[in-house]
């Protein structure tokens, strides 16, 4: 099972746990991306996400086929939210689960890591002073 | 040819607007294109990275661009 | 922020998410272990725990510590269930959050994998026709 | 000195009760310990490990135990 899914309004990863479970699973990864009061020592006041959706589901549909088949899993879902997030909710949740940990522990974090490389989205910290578009400068 | 390219993320804000119309030459690469783009908004160049994605694809530096493709100019992404 | 925790009540994985999120925190990760349907293709009707609950208190904080120490967590959460557990229902919930994902991951999986070596708990298996305790001999 | 062990999972079995009370010479040490029970319950052998803690830790093998020292049997964990 997958599911991958693009939305505005808030993550539930308690949803996204129960979907991966399965009476056949015994292990289920779990990680969520919370949106940080500070950068650099620096108060942020929200986040900010846009996304291509079109290219960024196909991209996120791409991770879940890959860890999917490379570890065995039996699900993977993968949630991210869009547009103004404040400090504390979940702008990302990705659950996997398989028959044993170690897989699912190896595919939740692939997958976090290829979404951060891969997916077309973009987040931008707001300050009291001013707006940064998150890793656009080298 | 005249094609059309949306931005997102910091591209938008470079470009100062969603998108724009560039006149290239027909049969023109996706190499070819961002040169032209560096070159009309010298920003571009403070980027750690500067892609083109072709009909909701990642493509090769040597992709043609057809006049109907949609290009979409994909900035340093930082989803997560 | 550690919690460390036996029960024989229903494990709550939400609250535990609930529990490690932090403002500051950018990254959770969440284990959860349920209870397979079955073991090497034979179907398993439930699992039974039994612990030494005053020492796996112990050594669960001490992986808590350790965790927390070694990969400068914000917080742990150990929540462990006794007694029978039905198919599909949580054994085992470990969340940990941090400033970023690495450490996270690193720290769920430490402290999985060394609850499963150190802390005195119990697993027996319950088949149609016989039980067995997991791992007892070689 | 006399001396009760308290056993959990299939040390339970294997002793046919929660715990026995054994008869070691005084400062005995864990190793005497476990032997004794291995030649008392030879289906110890069988098990992947055997282990005592006394006082709720894991002890050292030349550990000496004391009359008061709440002893332990700790057979292959599998929490989780």
């Amino acid at each position: 099972m997958r599911s991958i899914y693009i939305t505005s309004d808030k993550l539930d990863s308690q949803a996204c746990t129960e979907a991966v479970t399965y009476d056949g699973a015994g292990g289920i990864v779990v990680f969520v991306g919370t949106v940080r009061n500070a950068t650099k020592g620096k108060a942020v006041l929200h986040l900010d996400f846009e996304a291509y959706e079109k290219m960024a589901l196909k991209e996120m549909q791409k991770i879940a086929d890959r860890a999917m088949e490379r570890w065995g899993l039996y699900s993977m879902v993968i949630h991210h939210r869009t547009g103004l997030v404040p400090i504390g909710e979940e702008a990302v949740v990705i659950a996997c689960s398989s028959a044993h940990r170690k897989e699912a522990f190896q595919a939740c974090e692939f997958a976090i890591d290829t979404l951060k490389e891969t997916v077309p989205i973009w987040k931008k910290e707001v300050f009291e002073d001013g707006e940064v578009w998150v890793s656009a400068h080298p | 040819m005249n094609i059309e390219i949306v931005a997102f993320g910091i591209a938008k804000d470079i470009l100062k607007g969603k998108s724009i119309q560039l006149e290239v030459a027909s049969a023109a690469t996706v190499e070819q294109v961002k040169k032209q783009l560096v070159n009309d908004y010298p920003d571009f160049q403070t980027l750690a990275s500067l892609q083109l994605a072709v009909n909701a694809e990642y493509v090769v530096d040597d992709y043609v661009l057809n006049e109907n493709d949609e290009v979409v100019l994909i900035p340093p992404v930082s989803g997560g």
